[in-house]
């Protein structure tokens, strides 16, 4: 017994010792990759892995800094994101990017606050991540806005009167979107019947009845991707007939394999498109992303095996660049330093032009609506949707 | 005549459809040895078992000082299988946990030892005085108890004394001999403060020698601390040299009853022991 | 020895381990993975000793130990989160219904209370139960405590299953061992008590234990809810070292975690529990997590083989099933460390 | 009305029959060992995994006896490994043996799947839609209880009838007399195991069918139900573990049906928490007393 310890501890140590260097500055990658949400993580890490790979230095004070990307999994749960989180403040990191997922970003948020370690979310679009973290940022848009968007889009678009809202017992991201979502479509008249799942569901064909003798329109079910493709595969089963709506966790070949073949119709709202040529900057990355993903197969396993660009990844690429832009600005490698140079950041990234508000959220206000195709297993473009737009 | 301290009143034991004890009635008095004796499966410890509490009897009545400890009437399921009799004689209920039974003052020892064995024989001792505590739990973790603890102790080390024990006073009780543990047993009962003491087979697995040694004990912690005896044994020797009285038991039924003497020359006793031919 | 002596070595030896620990932390940082496995070593030290008390010491096959973490860890949360916080906290029940925030302290007690007093409740029922049937009732009450937490309809209070956070936490590694010692010193107290010896009498035979008087019910209902309310509190520090609590967390899988460590640390020993606690810490957190990162040895040609993600758990539940299979009565048995000091009275002689 | 019910009667039926399946597992083991084997559920688990896996190389005929080969020998081991040389243990170092095995089997699952969920493959006929009144719904939901019953059926006919069934209720009635009249315990032992694992391995074919996703933490919440059924009906009883897992399946989905979605895991306890207050051994179990 004593033996393995103490060989184990030399190895640990040793280990430790050989990662010592100079001239590096670490940004922790805090993304799960494993678990209800790991598929998308992984995808988010893409996208950050491509963004060193595009601007691998960084210059502080005239020296040219190598990047280092720390990362760590926080397997989509909230008490293994503070082991994780933990983890990379003990690494010493600069700076921390992520996570998908809100809840993990709000458990971890409390370490790095603790820490004095700024963090930039890259999709976690829960508004508890920022109004409760003075060390969170984020380049994404909110919940609020989303479930907006998406009770809109039900009305409009498919004439909805009832909608059936399911989500997951504590996931703060999947309950989160439902409430708003909820909350505008019934100040706009509609009615809700509002349901949720406990996590480890396996049978949804309970909910989805529930659905249909509640004679709701559509349904609204902002799930991680691992719940999509059972929900999915038991709707098709039962020739579930009404719309399925989602969030940004959806824009992923998950829902893409899963719909195949079926005759369901499902819409997601999202951050960014990779069909929109407006953007030059957008352009150009989605063109590098594909050749790079296609360059390396293991990043494109990472990314469910084909060459899509996810949302995801783009953000992660932009809170990569924010990130970069900070330590510039900072021009130091110290986290508190940076902590105080990030709110004046200004960039313009492939998901919009970035800059922070005083709670630490992107003023971001467009979100993109897709379909998802369910003959050619692509996404199809339906619009683009604003703050503006819904004021009217 | 000398007060009665046990009144077993038409007891019957049944379980499912077996009657293991049927209308028994047992007296003992003050100060009395007295012994239940019977063949193997007689029902004995099934008697003890509803007199310590561990069983409630399916019918019949057990006072203990003139008081009643244990009532019951054939109830529920039981009463259409019910096979013994008296049924109807007895219309209360009276159920006493072991716990409070022996805090009524009846304590006991086991056919087969049941010792506390991750504990020493000191410590076993002294969990029998757990019941005469007046701390409460606060005051006893917090050591505000010091002196009851403490009287505790030096009473529990008297006792081993008595047996002389006390020299393993910290060894496991499991690591006694045989005849030891037994006697350790005993101690613990005693170390409840009972008036009545049930002894279930205390000689069984002792030579004979051991067991005339347990005889003269069993006598002397009679008279030191005041003490009925009622005992379950095998060896006759014993029962017969330290009985006041003796009950004998088949089938649950009492078959005889009277003095040593008495009960040796009974046919009927002796048709149980050594078997009847049937003609 | 004395028994003054004796107190006085103890007393001396805990203040070393203080001072011994503020060096600790003001050379390696607060921070440093050192001191945060020291730090969640410590609670996960008092809920397995909380454990212990009823698994090992009483003798209560119990696999309830999550479900009063939680509802400790909750109260705690819900108590003391400032005011001016509630409405981000409480973002989809408008602020919440609770209107006043309580002390830290009184928030660690009151954890602890509302834990004791929803053991008493459920024990009633459930302590009537045997060995299997007990540990399926308790872990089937923790699942049903979670689950109502849960509830939407209490979102008000607890917040349905959404995450609570901002609560005051402790920035050093001081205060948690002060609040586990401090524990773990009244439950090593207790067991040494008269009640703690009812209790061991009860785990080692309880027709024997009864009939000398001892009521059963009373004391397992005592050891149900002493142990419940250290497992509450024990609650209450990990929902603090954490930072955020979510009810999710504590499912039967942490029981079971709690459970393992006692069982190596050595049922019915509290410094085994204690030991193991750290160990399995520290080796889950720290020491086995080089065995995640894929490594590549000799610059970078020759990469290691198996480590990956998962992979320092996999190691991690070998050991524990060697642990389990070959050294059965755990790290230390049923002896405590003290007693490996005190060497054993020569044998006498024993007349048979 | 029926036609509001009927969805749900039809899954809480085909999921019923699928903890029973599994229950009839713990039921055996623990009639025997008198060990709650909590790797049963785990080894449910793998079996959908060895699915997953097998399935991309060999078409599904081949692959479906194949899977339950590689679950029964699973089974098999474990219990070779972790409860064997506990043989003589006290029975509380064998149950955390259990723990340990299932918290082992889910670390190397995690770690073998890199923790994310696998799509399980489609079985041709049983994973087909099928309309039936108001309901549409799989195939393999209607096979379900008729293979479930058959199943049970099949096995309490060996174990009525023939010489290791004979054994195995000698076993389970007394350990130690049954070991003292020569009858060769661990082989029984291993055939318990076996056969538990057998009907794991079928009932993960139809679990996963139905719920197409495989994860290394899936197994847990069916296998602690399955486990429910088990004491529910009186552990030890194969009928009782039956009954019991039905109970519990149609019991879920009407709490389904009735909009308490929240509740459907803590309402399987709280009824089981009901019957052992009232029924300490369960539906069918029988009654033990320590002798004094």
């Amino acid at each position: 017994m004593k033996k393995i310890l103490s060989l184990v501890l030399a190895l640990a140590l040793l280990l430790t010792a050989s990662a010592a260097m100079a001239d590096v500055v670490k940004i922790g990658v805090f993304e799960p990759a494993s678990g209800d949400n790991g598929a998308g993580g992984k995808q988010e890490v893409i996208g950050i892995e491509y963004a060193k790979s595009i601007v691998p230095t960084v210059e502080v004070g005239g020296k040219t800094y190598d990047v280092e990307l720390v990362i760590v999994d926080n397997q989509s749960a909230t008490d293994k994101a503070v082991s994780a989180a933990q983890e990379l403040v003990d690494a010493g990191v600069s700076i921390v990017l992520g996570s998908y997922g809100s809840g993990v970003s709000m458990a971890g948020g409390e370490v790095f606050a603790d820490a004095e370690v700024p963090a930039i979310g890259c999709s976690c679009t829960n508004p508890g991540v920022t109004s409760l973290c003075d060390y969170y940022w984020r380049v994404c848009f909110l919940d609020p806005f989303q479930g907006t968007v998406m009770a809109n889009f039900a009305m409009d678009e498919f004439g909805a009167k009832t909608a059936y809202v399911l989500s997951q017992l504590g996931d703060d991201y999947t309950t989160g979107l439902a409430t708003y979502f909820a909350k505008a479509f019934e100040s706009m008249g509609g009615t809700v019947i509002n349901e949720q799942f406990t996590e480890g569901t396996s049978d949804y064909t309970a909910y989805l009845n529930n659905a249909i003798s509640g004679g709701a329109d559509v349904i609204f079910s902002p799930t991680s991707t691992t719940v999509a493709s059972l929900l999915i595969n038991q709707a098709a089963s039962m020739n579930v007939s009404m719309p399925i709506l989602a969030g940004d966790t959806w824009e992923s070949s998950v829902i893409l394999d899963a719909a195949k073949g079926t005759n369901l119709t499902i819409c997601m709202s999202t951050f960014f498109d990779e069909k929109d040529e407006s953007s030059p900057q957008a352009a150009e990355f989605v063109q590098g992303f594909k050749a790079w993903l296609n360059a390396n197969p293991d990043k494109k396993t990472n990314n469910g095996g084909n060459d899509i660009v996810a949302a995801v990844s783009a953000l992660g690429y932009d809170a990569y660049m924010v990130a970069i832009e900070a330590i510039k600005a900072a021009d130091s490698i110290d986290s508190v330093a940076i902590a105080e140079a990030l709110p004046s950041v200004v960039t313009t990234g492939v998901t919009g032009s970035i800059s922070f508000d005083e709670i630490g959220d992107a003023n971001k206000d467009m979100a993109y609506i897709k379909k998802a195709n369910t003959e050619t297993g692509a996404f199809d473009f339906v619009k683009t949707q604003t703050v503006a737009e819904l004021a009217k | 005549m000398s007060r009665n301290v046990l009144h077993v009143e038409n007891v019957t034991m049944q379980f499912g459809g077996v009657v293991a004890v049927n209308n028994l009635s047992m007296d003992i008095n003050e100060g009395e040895i007295v012994a239940l004796i019977g063949p193997n499966g007689a029902g004995k410890t099934t008697a003890f078992n509803c007199v310590t509490g561990v069983y409630e009897p399916t019918n019949g009545r057990i006072d203990y000082m003139g008081k009643t400890i244990v009532e019951n009437y054939p109830s529920g399921k039981m009463k259409r299988s019910y096979a013994g009799e008296n049924a109807g004689l007895y219309t209360k209920r009276v159920v006493n946990t072991p716990d409070k039974i022996t805090a009524l003052g009846i304590a006991r020892t086991f056919q087969n030892i049941r010792l506390f064995k991750s504990q020493t024989v000191f410590n076993n001792v002294l969990i029998a005085m757990h019941m005469r505590r007046t701390s409460n739990v606060f005051s006893a973790t917090f050591r505000l108890n010091m002196k009851e603890e403490n009287q505790m102790r030096q009473e529990a080390m008297e006792l081993l004394k008595i047996v002389g024990l006390e020299g393993v006073a910290d060894e496991l009780a499991t690591s006694l001999p045989y005849g030891q543990q037994r006697r350790l047993e005993i101690v613990r009962a005693l170390a409840t403060h009972p008036k009545l003491l049930l002894l279930d087979e205390p000689a069984a697995g002792m030579n004979p020698q051991e067991t005339e040694e347990l005889g003269a004990f069993i006598k002397e912690i009679k008279d030191r601390f005041n003490l009925t005896v009622f005992m379950i044994e095998h060896h006759m020797n014993l029962v017969m040299g330290i009985s006041d009285r003796i009950y004998v038991i088949d089938f649950g039924k009492q078959i005889a009853e009277g003095t040593p003497e008495e009960v040796r020359d009974n046919p009927a006793v002796i048709a149980a022991y050594l078997g009847v031919d049937e003609e | 020895m004395k028994k003054t002596t004796k107190n006085l070595i103890n007393i001396a030896l805990l203040l070393l381990m203080f001072v011994g620990l503020y060096f600790l932390e003001q050379h390696f940082g607060r921070r440093s993975m050192l001191i945060t496995v020291l730090k969640k070593g410590a609670i996960y030290a008092l809920i397995a000793v909380s454990m212990n008390l009823l698994n090992g010491f009483t003798g209560l096959f119990s696999l309830g130990q999550a479900g009063f973490m939680l509802v400790g860890a909750y109260t705690y949360a819900v108590l003391t989160i400032p005011m001016a916080k509630r409405m981000a906290v409480y973002q989809y029940y408008d602020g919440g219904i609770i209107n006043f925030t309580v002390p830290t302290i009184v928030g660690i007690l009151a954890a602890g209370a509302l834990a004791a007093l929803l053991a008493m409740l459920i024990g009633m029922p459930v302590l009537r139960l045997k060995s299997d049937y007990l540990a399926i009732a308790t872990l089937g009450f923790a699942e049903i405590i979670r689950a109502i937490i849960q509830w939407d309809t209490l979102g008000p209070i607890t917040n349905g299953s959404n995450l609570l956070k901002t609560y005051p936490t402790f920035k050093s590694v001081i205060p948690v061992f002060a609040a586990a010692t401090i524990c773990i010193g009244v439950i090593v107290l207790l067991i040494n008590s008269t009640y703690g010896r009812a209790f061991k009498a009860i785990r080692d035979d309880e027709i024997a234990a009864e009939a000398m008087g001892i009521n059963l019910f009373h004391h397992k209902q005592m050891a149900f809810i002493i142990s419940s309310f250290f497992a509450g509190i024990g609650g209450a520090l990990l929902a603090m070292y954490q930072g955020s609590l979510q009810a999710n967390a504590f499912k039967a899988s942490m029981t079971y975690e709690i459970l393992l460590i006692v069982v190596i640390g050595g049922m019915g020993s509290v410094t085994g529990s204690v030991i193991a606690s750290f160990l399995f810490i520290a080796c889950s957190e720290w020491w086995l997590r080089f065995l995640d990162t894929e490594t590549y040895l000799f610059g970078g040609t020759v990469k290691l083989p198996l480590l990956r993600s998962g992979f320092r758990m996999v190691v991690f539940s070998v050991v524990i099933m060697i642990v389990v299979l070959f050294f059965r009565k755990g790290i230390m048995g049923e002896k405590e460390l003290w007693d490996l000091f005190t060497p054993k009275k020569k044998k006498e002689g024993i007349k048979p | 009305m029926f036609d509001r019910i009927l969805p749900y009667l039809l899954s809480g039926i085909s999921v019923g029959g699928q903890y029973a399946l599994i229950a009839v597992g713990y039921t055996m083991v623990y009639g025997i060992l008198r060990l709650i084997n909590f790797a049963h559920g785990d080894i449910f688990t793998a079996a959908g995994f060895f699915m997953v896996y097998i399935a991309t190389a060999l078409p599904v005929q081949f692959a479906i006896p194949l899977v339950i080969a590689l679950t029964v020998a699973l089974g098999f081991t474990v219990e070779r490994i972790a409860y064997k040389p506990l043989r003589s243990a006290p029975r509380m170092s064998v149950m955390i043996s259990a723990i340990g095995v299932s918290y082992l089997l889910q670390n190397l699952m995690w770690y073998v799947t890199g923790g994310l969920a696998k799509q399980y493959p489609t079985i041709p006929w049983i994973s087909e839609s099928i309309t039936i009144g108001s309901a549409t719904t799989k195939v393999v939901t209607l096979i379900t209880p008729v293979l479930t019953i058959l199943l049970v059926i099949a096995l309490v006919t060996i174990i009525q009838k023939t010489k290791i069934g004979m054994a195995m209720r000698a076993v389970s009635k007394d350990f130690e007399t049954a070991q003292l009249m020569g009858i060769k315990i661990n082989s029984v032992i291993s055939t318990t195991f076996i056969i538990g694992s057998l009907l794991a391995a079928v009932g993960s074919v139809l679990y996963f069918s139905n719920y197409t996703s495989v994860t290394p933490t899936v197994g847990a919440m069916p296998g602690l139900k399955a486990f429910v059924a088990a004491v529910f009906g009186g552990i030890g009883s194969i009928p009782g573990a039956v009954i019991g897992a039905f109970i519990i399946g149609i019991c879920e989905n009407i709490i389904k049906a009735l909009g308490y979605t929240t509740f459907s895991d803590a309402f399987t306890f709280a009824l089981l928490i009901v019957i052992l207050l009232f029924k300490p051994t369960g539906l069918f179990g029988e009654k033990t007393s320590e002798k004094v």
